[in-house]
């Protein structure tokens, strides 16, 4: 399946409008995303911003989703940085 | 759920407005009122701040801000009334990042239900801030990890890594 | 003393101003604005309340008022800007009674340096409350004797004789 | 001297105007003119009122005196009930 994946704060600059599509099993789950994830980043990124993804959270609309979880159906992703509000 | 209202305002379309938090939290059977104002200070790490530039994912930190006004309200009480509103876009020194009210019939209760909220706010919500220097220089705030605890959607204390909150 | 803006407001010539309070303690220096509002609820210990009138000792309260500021600019640092307004006077339910707002570099200051001030200002200054019940009656509140503890000027923990703070 | 009384709260009541003017030795201090007050408000005042006088204390426009305390100078006083500001 293909998976829609958004980039936010830091990452934002790593691709053409903060977006990338990566194509992925449909049992993959998130894990596998993640792995597929660090891979594009090894090779297209800058090295700090490819460090910065092992310490980010992925996450639907909804929650954050860990490495255990399906896909989400409508294969919408988002990357979440360490988060500095307020 | 009209006793919270959340909010995530444009820089672009609108300010946030202490006045209308204090509006939503109040009513005749409430005593107390604590509001948490969060503002662009004009230094940082000792570096000369000209603004902040406010990333959110909007759609989560609605749901997220949901979450912990359920959480607030489970562990202060029905009546409670909430206020959580996030700025988003670029910010001036001055300008408010952050508006926090709660509003319930006694202030103790006010004061740790607004505490909890800004706390769970900065640790937990998807929300990213880019400081703007003097010198022409920006830089993504390094912030908290939401792969560990927070992950679980729990407000537990973390280790931070040296950032000030 | 311009760090500190103290005032006791008479109700028949102006309101308590939230927005005035968050004004004053606001610095291109601070991050962190922690403001409390306390208002006339509509019910206390089970009764049906109209109005209330505070008496005020002005000038020994004033006084107070900068006592207890000096007392949190010792603990919070001396960048710690404050303002306390009480109301003076017949009020409706709804109307402030109290505004208390603290401005600081970081918000944990701020919310501890307004929860200290509330709470110095309740159980220490010259301020007699009289509720007005539905039914005609009218009663002073009992309040914190200050021949105690508080009579030395520190906002020591002291027992209470049951009534509401 | 001359001490002129002020009262608050619960106690304006008790005396026109909240006021009430007592004689006293000049070196009676706040403890005699505690004493004084009290004789008076036993005497003149409605029971619970004068039995209120024992959790009050006294004050000048700047602090509480004590019953050590000289008279101030002025000869003002303030009769301070137990207090429920806010």
């Amino acid at each position: 399946m293909k998976i829609e994946i958004s980039l936010f704060g830091a990452l934002r600059e790593c691709e053409p409008d903060a977006r990338l599509q990566l194509e992925l099993a449909d049992d993959s789950g998130v894990a596998g995303l993640r792995a597929a994830l660090a891979a594009h980043a090894q090779s297209q990124w800058p090295a700090p911003r490819a460090g910065l993804l092992g310490k980010c959270a992925l996450a639907d609309e909804r929650s954050i989703l860990r490495d255990g979880d399906a896909l989400p159906v409508d294969g919408r992703v988002a990357v979440l940085p360490p988060v500095s509000g307020g | 759920m009209d006793r919270h209202h959340l909010a995530v305002v444009d820089a672009a379309q609108g300010r946030l407005d202490p006045a209308a938090a204090i509006d939503f939290v109040s009513d005749p059977a409430f005593g107390g009122i604590d509001v948490f104002i969060g503002r662009v200070r004009d230094l940082n790490h000792g570096r000369k701040v000209v603004g902040i530039s406010y990333d959110l994912f909007d759609a989560l930190a609605l749901n997220g801000f949901a979450q912990i006004a359920a959480r607030a309200q489970a562990e202060f009480g029905p009546r409670l009334k909430l206020y959580i509103a996030h700025a988003k876009g670029r910010l001036a020194v001055g300008d408010l990042a952050v508006v926090i009210a709660a509003g319930t019939p006694h202030r103790d209760e006010a004061f740790r239900a607004c505490r909890m909220v800004i706390e769970a706010v900065k640790h937990e919500s998807p929300i990213w801030k880019q400081e703007h220097y003097v010198d022409g220089d920006s830089i993504w705030s390094e912030g908290c990890s939401l792969c560990g605890d927070a992950a679980d959607g729990h407000a537990a204390p973390h280790a931070h890594d040296g950032h000030a909150h």
